[in-house]
């Protein structure tokens, strides 16, 4: 029941960091709430058992999309300030929010447990719907399957090794390039 | 564990943990009441500090003699010495820039 | 149109969108002038003087470069020579002067400029252009990144230490599976441990520490400072009950000042750790370090005491240089306390610190080695064109300390 | 009994730090901002604590880490940025 408090409060928090970040006019300011909303991003992966996906949100969102966010912005000119929001488009903003809306109310109503709201994951696999069923067999036979107690990490490390083994080389290639790239830009 | 110890345990538990919340709060509220840049990286490096190494003290408590405790106490270092640091670093840019400190009298900025 | 052109890195660019400005606007000259800070008035050294003409050579070669035609006219000057210039202020003040004598309007400033050397006074220097009257602009120029060294030298001993402090890190993050797990545990951990330590240790021994750390030393340090621990948890405890207090008060009751300290530590590591517990205990805030002064933001008047008294100070020499260290006068005794904003006794001058001044520990030197040199008729000259604000902040040391 | 309050506590801690990103947002200066965020990590860090406790899952403790230092490291970066543009590590 606590937990559910927690999860609410912080899915407050993300919304709000979530829409500051979208409103405010300065790059470098929305730039440091973004910062804010990975901590809440962080939390909440963190609260929904998944500490893996957390770590790297946190590494990921808090830490070096900051850095090359700034460096971004380093390597471009700043305009100069003189409203703290952007200007808000109202029939655009009402058309994406009727859309976000009907996703949410396909997509969220067929998540099958909320853990954070404190139902049971149903383990067994057997009854309920294909995704049930799914999340059932993963929870039920990872650790006998892979050795990996958490079930988030044994998917991600595990069941899709070699998908993570490629994505790991793509961000790598990334950094990589990125470094020609800075390297390149230095003079003076 | 007796029971008295374990009452006794879980009673500085919460209060660990009461006190970090209060002074949590008290930074929270000194960040958004403070008049300027500097007043406000006093309670974000000192007070926060404070509630935060007050409730990370409870999760040490908690633990006990676990593995886990001395993870916990290196938090509570890493807290203490990168706090007060990236307070300074923003105070020193703030000074850097040029923004003048607030003094009594003046507008809230 | 006026530029005030100093050596900076993107002066080039500067002088071509200068160029290109006074070409669109039709302006019919282009005043490329350069404020020469040196105090005394009227000698700038020969040394100094062909150098910036050299500067003002290159810049009309460049500006001639970039004109189409033959307009607009390139002039350029030296000026500032025969006037003392000091603060941000001065430098506008200067500017102005020549701005009006050619009936220039607007001025375009380098970014990257900076009137006085070291000291960040562009900034303060537009503002203060900008109340006078006249249109700033800053050119658009692409600052390039600047980088430093990070290496040094390395050795053995920075190698070990930083293997042992990774090595250790590693297995506490593993939960020290090394001791507690069975054979395998503490032969993998082993391995992978010595690998990434030995990864950790190999690239950056040569950045992390400053100097050749002596291992006796470091133990001795290390055991005092885990004496010095609870004293200031203890302060820190205390002093945040008070800041609660202040914090939560209807009223508000802080009268916050900047002061700096010429504290009797000095070297990175006993520096930074005065610096972090000034900041750690409440009601006081280290804003910057410059050498031996430390520029230190006081919430409220007892906060202030507490910092000229100096038990940190003693307890940190206590940590680094040892018991016989500790006993030292308190920095208000040494006259080593300065009130950096306005001082009680005139609290309704309305004074504040400006950006530029005593923001470098070289201005603040110069400034007080040309008030020494300088006759008194020139001081009640200064004391004219200058505003009163200013001979706050070059109070002598201890003057306007504790008061 | 205990976990709720470890959770009660981070709750209370998430609603402060809701609070404190009215500083973020407002600034006014840049800097401002920097003291916010600093401390919503340093509360976030506290959280993960919390709930590495509550939850009896230790590899929080692990992500709580790498926050601690990785939430250093943006202030840094952010006060860094704003003194000297376009110089960022």
């Amino acid at each position: 029941m606590v937990v559910s408090a927690v999860g609410f409060a912080l899915a407050a928090f993300v919304i709000t960091t979530g829409i500051a970040a979208a409103l405010l006019r300065d790059s470098l300011s929305a730039i440091i709430v973004f910062a804010a909303y990975s901590l809440g991003m962080a939390l909440f992966y963190t609260l929904l058992l998944a500490p893996d996906v957390g770590l790297t949100e946190a590494a990921i969102g808090a830490g070096v999309t900051t850095i090359l966010l700034l460096l971004t912005i380093a390597k471009t000119t700043r305009p100069r300030r003189e409203e703290l929001f952007e200007r808000i488009h109202w029939p655009a903003a009402v058309v994406c929010a009727g859309l976000a809306a009907v996703m949410v109310a396909f997509t969220v109503t067929q998540i099958p447990v909320a853990n954070f709201a404190g139902d049971p994951t149903p383990v067994t696999g057997e009854a309920g719907t294909f995704g049930e069923r799914v999340t059932g067999h993963y929870l039920a036979e990872t650790y006998a399957d892979t050795g990996v107690q958490n079930a988030v990490t044994a998917v991600l490390a595990a069941y899709r090794g070699f998908d993570t083994f490629g994505e790991a080389v793509v961000v790598f290639a990334a950094g990589v390039a990125l470094l020609v790239v800075l390297r390149r830009e230095e003079f003076a | 564990m007796s029971e008295l110890e374990l009452g006794l345990r879980t009673g500085a538990i919460l209060v660990l943990l009461a006190g970090g919340v209060f002074f949590t709060f008290v930074s929270a509220v000194g960040v958004i009441r403070l008049p300027d840049v500097y007043a406000r990286a006093h309670t974000a490096s000192q007070t926060d500090t404070l509630g935060a190494g007050l409730v990370v003290g409870a999760v040490v408590l908690t633990y006990g003699f676990e593995t886990e405790v001395i993870k916990a106490v290196l938090l509570l270092v890493f807290i203490f010495i990168t706090n007060p640091t990236a307070a300074h670093a923003a105070a020193r840019a703030a000074y850097v820039e040029g923004i003048e400190p607030w003094t009594e009298g003046e507008e809230r900025r | 149109m006026l530029v005030p052109v100093g050596e900076s890195v993107t002066l080039r660019q500067t002088v071509g969108y200068a160029v290109g400005v006074a070409e669109e606007t039709d302006a019919s000259a282009i005043h490329f002038v350069v404020p020469v800070a040196w105090h005394s008035a009227g000698d700038v050294e020969p040394a100094v003087r062909r150098e910036v003409e050299t500067l003002l050579d290159r810049v009309q070669v460049w500006a001639r470069e970039d004109a189409s035609g033959t307009t607009p006219a390139v002039e350029t000057a030296i000026i500032g020579e025969e006037q003392y210039m000091f603060s941000p202020d001065d430098y506008a003040g200067v500017l102005a002067d020549y701005a009006d004598a050619h009936g220039v309007e607007r001025i375009v400033v380098d970014p990257e400029y900076s009137p006085g050397g070291n000291v960040p006074l562009l900034r303060a220097m537009e503002v203060s252009l900008v109340e006078r009257g006249y249109t700033v602009e800053e050119a658009p120029v692409e600052t390039p990144v600047r980088r430093s060294r990070l290496t040094r030298p390395g050795g053995a001993v920075q190698f070990g230490l930083l293997f042992a402090v990774s090595f250790l890190f590693y297995q506490l993050l593993g939960g020290f599976a090394i001791v507690t797990g069975d054979t395998f545990d503490l032969f993998y951990e082993l391995v992978t441990g010595t690998i990434a330590a030995g990864i950790v240790a190999g690239s950056l021994h040569r950045v992390t520490m400053s100097e050749r750390p002596r291992l006796r030393r470091l133990g001795v340090q290390l055991v005092r400072l885990s004496l010095y621990v609870p004293y200031l948890l203890y302060e820190i405890v205390k002093s945040n009950i008070l800041i609660t207090f202040i914090i939560l008060h209807p009223r508000l009751p802080i009268e916050p000042r900047l002061t700096r300290v010429r504290v009797a530590v000095w070297g990175g590591s006993p520096l930074t750790t005065l610096a972090n517990s000034i900041t750690l205990t409440p009601g006081t805030l280290t804003v910057r370090a410059d050498g031996q002064y430390l520029y230190v933001h006081a919430l409220f008047p007892s906060a202030r005491e507490g910092l000229f008294a100096g038990t940190l100070e003693r307890a940190v020499r206590f940590v680094y240089y040892g018991r016989a260290a500790a006993a030292v006068a308190t920095p208000e005794e040494r006259g080593d306390t300065e009130l950096l904003q306005r001082p009680e006794e005139d609290a309704d001058a309305g004074a504040s610190v400006r950006s530029g001044e005593g923001s470098s520990e070289e201005t603040r030197r110069e400034g007080e080695r040309s008030e020494e040199a300088r006759t008194e008729d020139e001081r009640s000259e200064e004391a004219r064109t200058r505003d009163d604000r200013s001979d706050d902040d070059r109070t002598p040391p201890g003057d306007g300390g504790g008061a | 009994m205990l976990t709720t309050a470890f959770l009660a506590t981070a709750a209370a801690l998430v609603v402060l730090a809701i609070a404190v990103l009215y500083r973020a947002v407002k600034g006014p200066t840049m800097q401002d901002r920097v003291i916010a965020v600093n401390v919503l990590g340093t509360n976030t860090v506290v959280i993960l604590a919390l709930l590495a406790v509550a939850l009896d899952s230790e590899s929080f403790l692990d992500i709580a880490l790498v926050y601690a230092l990785l939430n250093f490291l943006m202030a840094i970066a952010i006060s860094k940025f704003t003194v000297k543009r376009g110089d960022v590590i």
